[in-house]
C-alpha cells in the first residue's frame, strides 16, 4: 500500500514548507540515545527498528496480511521471517503469498509477482479479495492521524491565504481500512502526525466514536493498534479513542504526550514493550540488505 | 487489426489535443517511451487518467501537457512526493490542474465499468471518507434486494488507453505478463489504444499469468525495447530503483526539471 | 488451511441436507465423483446452484436431492434435454423442483456479487425478456450518472461449493487450467469449498491460463483422479462424448435410470 | 451457445409429447429430394447442409462471431474454413479465437481452449467482451421464433390442463442478441419452429416492432436473417417482420408459406439461393469427421 510509505515523506516535505514543530526528529535523538544506554551493551537499533519490531510483533497470530509499501511492508515481512513464517502477505499490485527475500522499494518489485502463491489484477484484488473481507489484517502508515484513529493522506490545511498541501491520495486505504478484519498502523509520532483535528478524512479509523463504524457498515472492527517509535497506543473499548498503553524501553511518558497534538489519554497501567532481540534485528537488517538469514 | 508501426507515427495518429488518456501500468510495465513521445510532439490540453500517476505523469503535469488529472494515488513509490504534481496542485504552475480523486477500489472499478461498457460500477467503498464531497464521479445506489446502499462510481472510457506489454506477434496480438495491474481494463475500456512493445515475435508462446489482448482489440503496436524505463518489463528488464530516487531532486526544481527533459526527452530521439 | 481428505469424509463434513450447494465447471472440470458421493450419503433437499445442470445435475434431481435450482441452461450439451430434469419440472418425478431461472450473463454475475461479497451485481441485460417476471432475483437499478435503467441480479453465495481441478499441493494450494469457467468465483462465493484433484504434487509449477486458489480458501481437497469422469480435466483425461450421447437414453426412462444409477452410484465405491 | 444446439432436440422431444405437425420432417424429404434432382449429379448435399452452408455464407464480411454448438458453431467454422480464414470465433466458454479441426461436440470440448488465442472467465466473456459490445455477429439457434425474431427457448404451453413443456432456457441468447452488432439465426424450418405467438420470450430479436429495440436500450441492430432448411428470412426495414427473400434451389415458397405458423410475407423478388459448392461440403464433411482439408 504505497499509501503508507509517502506518509513519511510527506511529513517531512510539509515540515519543510510549513511552520510545524520537529517532534519526530527530537523523539528520534531521543530514543536512539536511549537504546544505547539500555540495551544490550552488544545490541543496538535505531527508533524505525524499534518501531518495526514492534509492528512486526503485533502481527502475531494473523493468517493473511494486506501489506502497504515502506514501514508496513517491513513491518510484515520480518513477522514472516521470524514469529508468523505462515503469514501470508497480499499486496495491492495483485500478489497473493509474496515470498520477497528483501524488502521491496516498490509494491511492484518484480520479486512480489516471482514469488507469490498467486497473481490476479487489480480490480480482482480489491473486488474478491479485499472488499470480500478474506485478509485478517490491513497494515497502514498515515500521514495525519486523530484519536480515533481516522487517517488524513489526501491535503493539508496551510492556513489562510495558503492553498492546501497536496499528500498522494488516498489509494488503497479507505476501503483496506473498512474490510480487513482488523487494522494496524504505523507511523512516527510528532504533533505533525497526531493532531487535534483532521484537515480531510481520507480514511476512517473509529469515526467519530463507539458505534460509528457499524453505522457506517464497515465491516472490520478496524485500528486495533497505532505502533510508532515512542510507543503504541490502542482504542479504549469504550470510547474508541486512541489510549497510550505501551511505551519503548527509554521512552518516557510526558515525551509521549508531548508528540502528541491532543491530550492524550494514558492507560492505568502503562507498559514497556520489550526490546529487540538480536534475532529479530540480525533478520530485519538481513532483509533491508537484501540478504536472506532463513536456512 | 493491429498496426505495427513506429511509435511517432502511433502517437501523431491516435493521441490528440484535448483527449482523454490512460496510461496504465500498476508500478510494472509503465509506458515512459510513449509519454515521452507524447511531450515530444506537443500534444496538449489532455485529461489524463491512471490509477498511481507516479514519475510518468510527473514528467507530463510538469511540461504542461495535463489540464486535467483522474487518479488515486499520487506518488513516487518508495521515494516520496511527486514535486511536479505538488507544484501544479498548490503553486498551478507551470498551469493549473483540476483533480478528479479516487481510492484505489473506486479507480479500478471505473475501469471495470468502462470495460463492460456499463455507466457505473458499484462497490463498498469510500464510507465515511470526504472524498465523495470533491468528486462528481461518486454517487451512491441502493441494492434493490436488501436495501443496502452502496458506492457507485462512474466508468471511465478514455479516448486513447497507452500500454507497454512484453512482446506482440506480427498480427498485433499481445502479451504481458507479471503483474498485469489494471492493463486490461484500460484498453477494453478505451476508444483507441496503443501498445508498446519490447519485442515481436512470430509465435506468442503461452505463458503462466499472461494476459493476451487480441489484435483486432488494439489500435498499434510500437516496437520500442525498455519503453517502460524506469519502469520494468517482466523478463526484459529490471527496474531503476536508482532513477526513481535520483527522481527527487531532479523533480524538486522547475529548472532542474526542465532542463532534465530538455537532455532526455525533447533532445532524445 | 486445506485438509487433504478422503472424498467421503469431506462430503460428510461440508455438505449438509438444506445446503445451497454450487457444483460448477463450465463443460470442463465438472465434479461429477463429488455429486456421486452425495447421492450415497443421502444428502437431500439442496438448492442446487449452476449454470449448466448438465447431466451432473441430471442424475442428482433424479435421485431427489434438490428441492430447487438455480440455473441458466439445463441441456445435455451437443445431445438433448436433460430428461430427469424435465420430468421433475414437468411432472414433479420424483418430487417438484422450484426453479430460479436466469440467462448466463446474470448467473455469472451473480457469483461475481458472491465473490465480492456484493449484496448485487449490474449488468445491461434481460431487456424485453420475460424472464425477470419468473424471478425474484432479478430487478433493476438505476444509473445515478446517466439515468440508464440498468439489470441488477442478487449475489449467489452457496453455503458450499464443489469444484473439481487439475491439481493441489500438499498445503491444499489448488491449480486448474483450460477452460476455468466460473469456478473461482463460485468457490469464493461460498462458505464452504470443496476440491476434488486429479493429482496432488509437492509443488505447483505455473501453467499458462491457470487459476490458483490459495490454500487458505480452500476447506477440504480430495484426490479423486477421473473424478469429473464424463466431463474432463484437460491434460489428464478426455471429454466421454459417448457418455453424454448413452446418458439420453438412459434417462428417458425412470427405471432405467434408477438401475443405472444403483449399478454405477450406489453400488460402486 | 448450447441454447442453439438443443432447439433441435426440444423441438423433437415437444413434437414427441404433443400433437403438432411435422412440418421439418416433410420440408427435410422435399428438399432432399429437389437437391438431388436439380444439383449437379456429382454433388448431393442434405438440407442441414445446404442450411449450414447459407448460414456460412451469411458471415461473408464479419470479423468476430460469438458461436453457439450445433447449427451455429457448424456454419461459423465452416466461414473460417472456406470464405472468412480470418474469422475470429468466441465461444461463451471463454475462448477467444479459437480453431478447432473438427466440430466441438460441446462448448466444452477441450479443443476450443487449446487452439484460442485467449482463454478467459466466463463472467470476463460476458462482461468485458459480449457486453461491451466488440463482437460482430452473434449467432442463434431457437426452439420458437415468431414474426419479429423474437425467441423462445424456455418453455412450451402444452395446452390446458397440462403443465408447461421445459425447454433448455436462456443461456446466453438474451445478452447475445442484444449486445452483438447483428444477430443471424439458423433453425430448421417448420410450423412447430415458426410460430404465431411465442408462449415466453426469451430473448428479444425486434420486439413487436420497429423502434422497439432503441427503446428497450438494445444496441445492437438485431437478426438480420433467419437462415432455414427451406430458405432465408429477413426483417423487412419498414415493419421489422421476417419476409421470405430467399428460397434455397428446388424449394417452393407454397413450400415455405405452408411450413411458417404465421401469415407470411414474400418479398417481391424472391431469389434462389447458390447450391453448395463442392469445395463447401468438402469442407463441412471434413468438419464433421474430424478431418482437415486445409493445407
Amino acid at each position: 500500500m504505497t499509501v503508507n510509505n509517502t506518509a513519511t515523506d510527506t511529513a517531512t516535505d510539509t515540515a519543510t514548507d510549513t511552520a510545524t514543530d520537529t517532534a519526530t526528529d527530537t523523539a528520534t535523538d531521543t530514543a536512539t540515545d536511549t537504546a544505547t544506554d539500555t540495551g544490550s551493551p552488544a545490541v543496538t537499533w535505531t527508533p524505525d527498528e524499534l518501531m518495526t519490531v514492534n509492528a512486526a510483533r503485533a502481527l502475531s497470530g494473523s493468517r493473511t496480511c494486506f501489506v502497504g509499501i515502506g514501514l508496513p511492508s517491513a513491518a510484515a515481512n520480518l513477522a514472516r521471517r521470524t514469529s508468523e513464517p505462515d503469514l501470508v502477505l497480499i499486496y495491492e499490485s495483485g500478489t497473493l503469498g509474496s515470498k520477497p527475500s528483501r524488502l521491496p522499494l516498490s509494491i511492484g518489485d518484480g520479486e512480489l509477482a516471482a514469488t507469490a502463491d498467486a497473481v490476479v489484477s487489480v480490480p480482482e484484488i480489491f473486488n474478491y479479495w479485499l472488499q470480500a473481507g478474506r485478509i485478517d489484517v490491513g497494515f497502514l502508515g498515515a500521514a495525519q492521524v486523530d484519536r480515533f484513529a481516522n487517517i488524513n493522506t489526501t491535503v493539508i490545511d496551510r492556513g489562510p491565504g495558503r492553498s492546501e498541501g497536496r499528500l498522494p491520495g488516498a489509494g488503497g486505504a479507505p476501503e483496506i481500512a473498512a474490510s480487513c478484519g482488523k487494522v494496524l498502523m504505523v507511523l512516527r509520532h510528532s504533533r505533525r502526525n497526531f493532531v487535534e483535528k483532521l484537515d480531510f478524512v481520507t480514511t476512517v479509523g473509529h469515526g467519530s466514536g463507539p458505534g460509528d463504524r457499524a453505522r457506517l457498515g464497515l465491516l472490520g472492527e478496524g485500528p486495533v493498534a497505532v505502533i510508532t517509535d515512542l510507543g503504541v497506543l490502542r482504542p479504549d473499548p469504550e470510547t474508541a479513542q486512541l489510549v497510550l498503553t505501551e511505551i519503548h524501553p527509554g521512552v518516557t511518558v510526558p515525551q509521549v504526550i508531548e508528540a502528541t497534538g491532543w491530550k492524550l489519554r494514558i492507560a492505568d497501567t502503562v507498559g514497556v514493550t520489550e526490546p529487540p532481540t538480536q534475532a529479530e534485528l540480525a533478520a530485519l537488517r538481513a532483509l533491508k540488505s537484501g540478504g536472506d538469514t532463513r536456512a | 487489426m493491429a498496426d505495427i508501426r513506429s511509435l511517432r507515427d502511433a502517437v501523431a495518429e491516435l493521441v490528440h489535443d484535448g483527449d482523454t488518456v490512460a496510461m496504465e501500468g500498476f508500478t510494472h510495465l509503465i509506458p515512459f517511451a510513449a509519454a515521452h513521445e507524447i511531450i515530444r510532439q506537443g500534444i496538449t490540453d489532455l485529461t489524463l487518467v491512471r490509477m498511481t500517476p507516479d514519475v510518468i505523469y510527473d514528467q507530463l503535469i510538469g511540461m504542461g501537457v495535463a489540464r486535467r488529472l483522474v487518479f488515486s494515488w499520487g506518488g513516487n513509490p518508495g521515494v516520496g512526493s511527486l514535486h511536479r504534481f505538488r507544484d501544479a496542485v498548490e503553486n498551478g504552475w507551470p498551469r493549473p490542474l483540476e483533480l478528479d480523486e479516487h481510492s484505489h477500489a473506486g479507480m479500478a472499478n471505473r475501469y471495470v465499468a468502462g470495460a463492460s461498457r456499463l455507466p457505473f460500477a458499484v462497490l463498498r467503498g469510500y464510507r465515511g471518507s470526504d472524498l465523495p464531497e470533491r468528486s462528481s464521479t461518486i454517487a451512491t445506489v441502493t441494492c434493490p434486494f436488501t436495501g443496502e446502499e452502496l458506492a457507485a462510481v462512474a466508468a471511465v472510457n478514455p479516448d486513447v488507453t497507452v500500454i507497454h506489454a512484453q512482446r506482440a506477434d506480427r498480427r498485433g496480438n499481445v502479451q504481458l505478463w507479471g503483474l498485469v495491474g489494471v492493463q486490461k481494463e484500460a484498453a477494453l475500456a478505451a476508444d483507441r489504444v496503443l501498445v508498446t512493445v519490447e519485442e515481436i515475435v512470430d509465435e506468442l508462446e503461452p505463458r503462466p499469468d499472461a494476459v493476451v489482448l487480441p489484435s483486432w482489440t488494439v489500435h498499434a503496436v510500437a516496437h520500442v525495447p525498455n519503453g517502460a524505463h524506469p519502469s520494468y518489463a517482466a523478463g526484459y528488464t529490471v527496474r531503476d530503483n536508482d532513477f526513481y530516487q535520483a527522481w527527487d531532486p531532479i523533480s524538486r526544481d522547475r529548472e532542474t526539471f526542465l532542463a532534465w527533459i530538455r537532455e532526455h526527452v525533447l533532445e532524445a530521439p
